[in-house]
């Protein structure tokens, strides 16, 4: 890990950020945190996270925002809940960690080669195009944008998969795709509308 | 023989503060040497010099008094006067050649718990290092050697002398 | 009983065979399920990720379906009965993200109302269809047959309302009815690590072999789970586990295959061979 | 052997009785070993061990056993003699016996719960065993002494503990004399604009009970005053108060104040202490609009009569009551009361000791109690949050425990600071909305309501730091620190060091003993803990009750507490006069000292030692006699009789010296 900055500045923090958070489904309790930890003791993932769960609320809640979005903890989350449902204050930490991809990726800062933004941004294509998704062609194309090499060690569960009936590579596709394009777009549009307000 | 010598000291505490302190070195669960066995009295003023005396005659290998701190007697100034009267014994106790750290003055307060527990071991421990006083063996050596004079002098005086001693 | 059925897409797909049990075992109970007109990917985790408003639209598109005939949604896939539970909650819950996807859907012409009932397969076999109608339908119980009973996350988290969010029993009901024993252990509900093998998996294999070794050393002849991902990934990586930790060689069926056993289904109407590690030896003991 | 009978025979049968106090005692210590041994002992008619001797069926058990043995002696062995020997005389007493017939040993607090060696403590638990049954062979039967208890009452602070218990011992029909040295009643709590956790207005929840107090038939009312001396014992206590001069008459005066507007001064110039120094008072002033007593009164320190006698008096001249006494000069005044409570309150930490934090040195540092000050309506700004150079604050920063949690100056927690702080944290946002920050070490929120106090203050956005500051400084690093107080702290949930420049910086000062409390519980013969505050007789079981019967303490003055548990320990040191007071009498404990008058030489050496003057010469017998009315048995009398003729009764010298005897007997 490269030498942190010790001493961190207020001119570090986005003062507005923790109030994003809390105006955003489920971010609502955010500031309840009393930073018992419990999310971090139940969370299966915390030890390889760079900020524990409880960490990143607090970080959240003080407003440092570029520590908060650059970090693999929320990439980490495995939407298990089992945070959410241990939680004394009843905060939503899986819907914030979702709320904190959603941000990272539209600011952009998430870790580059990680593939699971890739994953998750290709997966909605997949949606877009067909509505629905083809786990086999998903992984794939997952594993060729960002480490070709792991594909290859792969294959020996391709092969499984093929053995049992259970690879398809043919995209499942819905009949009516307008029907729920149509849906896509009113939501961009209804969005677009907002940011020009 | 190669047992460790445990010294046993007799200890007269103050009921308001001293014995109240112990108590509370027993509700804090401190831990110390068991050789220390405590005299209730009302006051440190109540504790005559006698009763000093009387426990070292007796075989006690050390004595300990406690009371409250100068200005702090529930009886107003109890404790000075033992004080006064405890200065004095330490003078007549050195005379008897019964060492310094055998008889101990401390002031300790209700809420000093941790000081009993700090006090009974150092006295312990230092009780322990002088060695056992034997004071009641010693006086019958004493007594052994009054007699032998006794007798001897019985023997050389005349006789109706002896019986007026007597 | 009629119900409506959500497949999603790891029942077409990886999780073929939870598919062709469920609807198998239903089929002989006289559980009438029919499929979702032109059902679309419900989103699952990654969706929320990316795009919040359109993770809930893709869902309400589901549910405005559903709503146009009657009976109770049944959706076997745990990211599916959870997004589509989240989606309704959600929906009912904040009035600003609720107008702007019911709007987007109503202008493709789909009216969201929020009155269908998703459930899920352990729900309707246990309180709808009941254990003792069950149990009358166990033809070949699996006497001396150890399972870990396995629910993995979402199933009951966080919207369990019909069982325990730490300790939930409906699936070790069914076990027991299908004649067999389950172990009793802690991590009924510990994440497998599912999302993740695929993507960080020196954190997927290992959440995924803390749960096959201690299954193993509770004495556990399979794990029995309602959940795909977790099927997939607990039976598809052993190969990577035994690579980097040990071999443990562990069958992970779905609890539909068990309880069609149970009643005397042929195994390859219920997918059984479909299990990357084959759980034929361990049925042929019993 | 045979010689031990013949003893025996003659010797009061006694009976032994050892505590297992559940495993307390027996966890250590072998209590049948201990039982079969004083068995052994000369004169021990019967000996058991049981599970729970102060349990009714252990009491019953030596109840029965004193008819059924015809003992003549007891000796328990269980707990101190302070918790259970009063339980254990009763039993006595039940059985037929003579309930001085008796002797307890301290086996728990003096020996299982103090040793860990189970052979050393089992002996020792013997020795004392021995001893006591030795010495309660020469106890004698006694009777305990009956006085009847005065029913007026002294209280002492007018703090809300103060008045509260003031107000109920008078509700209850009894004559109060509530003593405050303030020039009004009300306390700490006088000071405050709201209090936590429900946010109510401390004036309007206590300024009812400061006029009830006033106007309360049997309460007199004595501010401005201070008690100087305490002599006699619990029912009967003779009390000295020293009434200061205010230098008006407190029954001429009507409040009006004219006399304020009046004054040569024509602006308010002096610090004004009830507002801690923020605001302005003249010579002639009245501490807030409801003090009570509602009476003005003048600083000799800056009135120019009292200094010079060469003023226009303009104040005395307006006032048509003709209330102004320049001459008016302290007065003692006697009373008699059967019971004190004691109610003086706490001292707040003197911010200016942790220096890093630069009160006294940055004009933006203040104290909570300032800030108290600072955001009530009737304070020096109107309730408006502004610098001492009018600013607003645009960030406050409040520290948690100064003067608390700190073994460099107290080590306690000091109860109410987060709460407080919080409550700071609130009001501050709500009159200027600027940004808060709370730094804190643990946050304690333990009370009815205060947890769910502590959850609306997060929600309400307020950031909460967990650390604690290492210093304030003037020091800055970015522009936006320029002009600013910096405060440094590692922020532990977050992991790293963060310094954050604010406006504002609030100390939330711990509570401490009031400067003088040593030398109040000497005058009222309390004792003090190690910190300072008084001590309670039992922490858990006699809160409010002191080592010294008829005196009682409520509020700070015991520990640091906040309003709720103050009242209800003033309600509870009132119960407790009450009690007290409605038996109408009380019986001592009769260890006084009385002249064996045959053996008394006359020698007068103990006649001087006595600090109760007990003792006199009776001149036609040349004899001392002792009056045992005001003998309280501190037994110095007895040590110093040079002929050995003053016995005090239950430590007696044969009791004593046996009780030697057989602790050193092997």
């Amino acid at each position: 890990m490269p030498l942190e900055q010790k001493v961190k500045y207020e001119s570090d923090c986005d003062k507005e950020f923790a109030t994003w958070v809390t105006s955003q489904t489920g971010g609502e309790n955010l500031r309840h945190c009393i930073q018992c930890g419990i999310c971090s003791a139940t969370c299966p993932l915390s030890l390889y996270m760079d900020y524990t769960p409880r960490r990143l609320i607090n970080l959240a809640r003080e407003g440092f925002k570029k520590e908060v979005l650059s970090s693999f903890t929320i990439w980490l989350c495995a939407s298990c809940y089992a945070c959410r449902s241990e939680c004394p204050k009843e905060i939503k930490v899986t819907d914030i960690m979702y709320m904190l991809k959603r941000k990272a990726i539209e600011e952009g800062v998430f870790p580059r080669r990680f593939p699971i933004p890739v994953l998750a941004r290709e997966f909605s294509r997949m949606i877009f195009m067909f509505g629905r998704i083809n786990e086999t062609l998903l992984v794939t194309d997952l594993f060729l944008r960002t480490n070709w090499f792991k594909f290859l060690t792969m294959t020996g569960l391709g092969f499984n998969l093929m053995r049992t009936g259970r690879l398809s590579l043919m995209p499942d596709s819905i009949k009516r795709r307008g029907e729920l394009r149509k849906v896509l777009d009113a939501i961009d549009a209804e969005e677009k509308k907002e940011e020009v307000k | 023989m190669t047992e460790k010598f445990e010294p046993r000291i007799v200890a007269f505490f103050c009921n308001w503060c001293t014995y109240t302190a112990a108590d509370l070195a027993g509700v804090s669960r401190l831990k110390y040497a068991p050789n220390v066995s405590v005299i209730r009295v009302m006051c440190s003023g109540r504790v005559d010099p006698q009763f000093v005396l009387d426990a070292f005659a007796r075989g006690a290998d050390g004595v300990l008094l406690g009371g409250c701190h100068p200005g702090d007697c529930h009886y107003a100034e109890g404790n000075y006067k033992t004080l006064r009267r405890m200065r004095m014994l330490e003078r007549m106790l050195k005379a008897m050649g019964i060492h310094d750290g055998r008889f101990r003055l401390e002031w300790i307060s209700g809420a000093e718990g941790e000081k009993v527990r700090t006090v009974i071991n150092e006295m312990t421990e230092k009780v322990r290092a002088l060695g056992p006083l034997d004071l009641p063996g010693k006086t019958l050596e004493w007594d052994k050697e009054l007699k032998e004079l006794e007798a001897h002098v019985n023997q050389s005086a005349p006789k109706e002398e002896a019986v007026h001693a007597r | 009983m009629k119900y409506q059925y959500f497949p999603g897409c790891s029942l077409k797909g990886m999780g073929k065979a939870y598919e062709e049990s469920f609807l198998a075992v239903s089929r002989a109970l006289g559980v009438e399920v029919k499929e979702l007109e032109d059902w679309n990917c419900c989103g699952a985790t990654a969706y929320m990720s990316v795009d919040e408003t359109k993770s809930y639209a893709l869902a309400g598109r589901n549910l405005a379906i559903a709503e146009r005939n009657a009976g109770d949604v049944i959706a076997p896939c745990s990211a599916c009965y959870l997004v589509l539970n989240k989606t309704m909650n959600g929906l009912k819950e904040h009035t600003e993200l609720n107008r702007k996807v019911t709007g987007a859907l109503k202008s493709a012409g789909l009216d969201y109302k929020g009155t269908a009932k998703v459930r899920h397969p352990l729900d309707v076999l246990v309180n709808d269809v009941g254990l003792e109608k069950i149990k009358k339908h166990v033809k070949a119980p699996l006497s001396g047959m150890k399972f870990a009973a396995y629910y993995g996350c979402q199933v009951v988290r966080p919207y369990a309302t019909f069982d325990d969010q730490d300790e939930p029993v409906t699936m070790d009901k069914l076990i027991a009815a299908a004649g067999a024993e389950c172990v009793t252990w802690p991590l009924k509900t510990r994440c497998c690590g599912g999302s993740l093998t695929g993507t960080v998996p020196e954190a997927g294999l290992r959440l995924a072999y803390i749960i096959l070794k201690e299954a193993k050393k509770r004495g556990a002849q399979a794990i029995v789970t309602p959940c795909p991902l977790c099927q997939f990934n607990l039976d598809g990586y052993q190969d990577q586990i035994a690579a980097k930790y040990e071999r443990i060689d562990m069958p992970v069926l779905y609890f539909t295959q068990v309880l069609g056993l149970a009643m005397g289904l042929s195994a390859s109407e219920l997918g059984i061979k479909r299990g990357i590690i084959s759980a034929e030896a361990v049925l042929a003991g019993r | 052997m045979s010689d031990n009978k013949n003893k025996q025979a003659d010797l009061p049968r006694v009976g032994f009785y050892i505590c297992h106090c559940g495993s307390n005692i027996a966890g250590t210590i072998d209590v049948v070993e201990v039982s079969k041994y004083v068995s052994g002992l000369p004169g021990v008619a019967v000996s058991r061990e049981y599970k729970y001797m102060c349990s009714d069926p252990g009491q019953e058990m030596i109840a029965q056993d004193i008819k059924d043995h015809k003992l003549e002696r007891l000796v328990v062995a269980a707990c101190s003699p302070n918790l259970h020997e009063e339980t254990f005389r009763k039993a006595a007493a039940k059985g037929g016996l003579n309930p001085f017939f008796f002797q307890m040993v301290n086996i728990r607090e003096h020996a299982s719960w103090v040793h860990t060696d189970k052979g050393a403590a089992t002996q020792k638990a013997m020795d004392l065993a021995r001893a006591a049954v030795a010495r309660v062979r020469h106890h004698q039967s006694l009777e305990k002494k009956r006085v009847p208890v005065d029913p007026n009452v002294l209280v002492v602070g007018g703090g809300i503990a103060g008045i509260h218990a003031a107000l109920t011992l008078a509700n209850a029909g009894k004559k109060v004399t509530l003593v405050e040295r303030e020039a009004t009643i009300g306390g700490h709590m006088a000071l405050f604009d709201k209090t936590f956790p429900t946010l109510d207005c401390a004036a309007c929840i206590l300024t009812p009970k400061m006029s009830a107090v006033k106007s309360h038939p049997n309460i007199k009312l004595w501010t401005y005053s201070e008690v100087e001396k305490v002599e006699g014992y619990v029912g009967n206590y003779k009390v000295k108060v020293k009434r200061k001069p205010r230098y008006v008459n407190e029954d001429l005066c009507v409040g009006c104040m004219e006399c304020i507007d009046a004054c040569v001064f024509k602006e308010a110039k002096f610090p004004d202490k009830f507002n801690q120094g923020l605001g302005k008072r003249k010579p002639v002033y009245i501490d807030f609009p409801q003090a009570t007593p509602k009476v003005v009164l003048l600083d000799p320190q800056t009135c120019i009569q009292l200094k010079t006698g060469k003023c226009k008096k303009s104040c005395a001249e307006v006032c048509d009551r003709k209330a102004f006494d320049f001459e008016q000069k302290e007065k003692f005044e006697e009373i008699q009361v059967g019971a004190i409570v004691l109610a003086t309150g706490f001292k707040a930490y003197d911010a200016k000791r942790d220096h890093q934090y630069g009160y006294g040195r940055y004009p933006g540092v203040y104290t909570a109690l300032e800030i108290e000050r600072l955001v009530n309506a009737s304070g020096p700004t109107s309730g408006e949050v502004v610098l001492r150079d009018g600013k607003k604050p645009k960030a406050v920063g409040i520290v948690h425990c100064v003067g608390s949690r700190d073994a460099k100056s107290n080590k306690w927690c000091s109860r109410v600071c987060c709460m407080y702080s919080l409550k700071l944290a609130h009001l501050i946002k709500e009159h200027s909305d600027a940004e808060v920050y709370n730094f804190y070490i643990d946050m304690r929120t333990p009370g009815k309501g205060y947890e769910e106090f502590y959850d609306k203050l997060l929600s309400e956005g307020v950031h909460f730091i967990r650390g604690r500051v290492s210093d304030v400084t003037d020091w800055a690093v970015t522009p936006e620190e320029e002009g600013r107080l910096v405060m440094r702290v590692e922020d532990t949930l977050a992991g790293f060091v963060r310094r954050i420049p604010v406006d504002m910086v609030v100390l939330s000062t711990g509570l401490e003993p009031q400067h003088d409390a040593q030398e109040v519980r000497r005058r009222f013969n309390i004792g003090c803990g190690s910190e300072g505050f008084f001590q309670e007789r039992h922490p858990k079981l006699a809160p409010v009750n002191t080592f010294t019967d008829g005196i009682y303490i409520a509020g700070a003055c015991q520990a640091p507490r906040d309003i709720p548990d103050t009242v209800a320990q003033a309600g509870a040191a009132a119960a407790e006069a009450l009690a007290l007071i409605d038996a109408g009498f009380v019986e001592l404990e009769p260890n006084t000292s009385h002249v064996i008058e045959d053996e008394c030489s006359g020698c007068k050496s103990c006649i001087p030692l006595c600090p109760y003057s007990a003792i006199s010469f009776e001149e036609n017998k040349k004899k001392a006699i002792i009056n045992e009315v005001l003998c309280k048995g501190c037994g110095v009398c007895a040590a110093a009789c040079p002929s050995g003729s003053i016995r005090q009764n239950l430590f007696e010298d044969d009791e004593i010296f046996s009780e030697i005897e057989g602790v050193l007997a092997k």
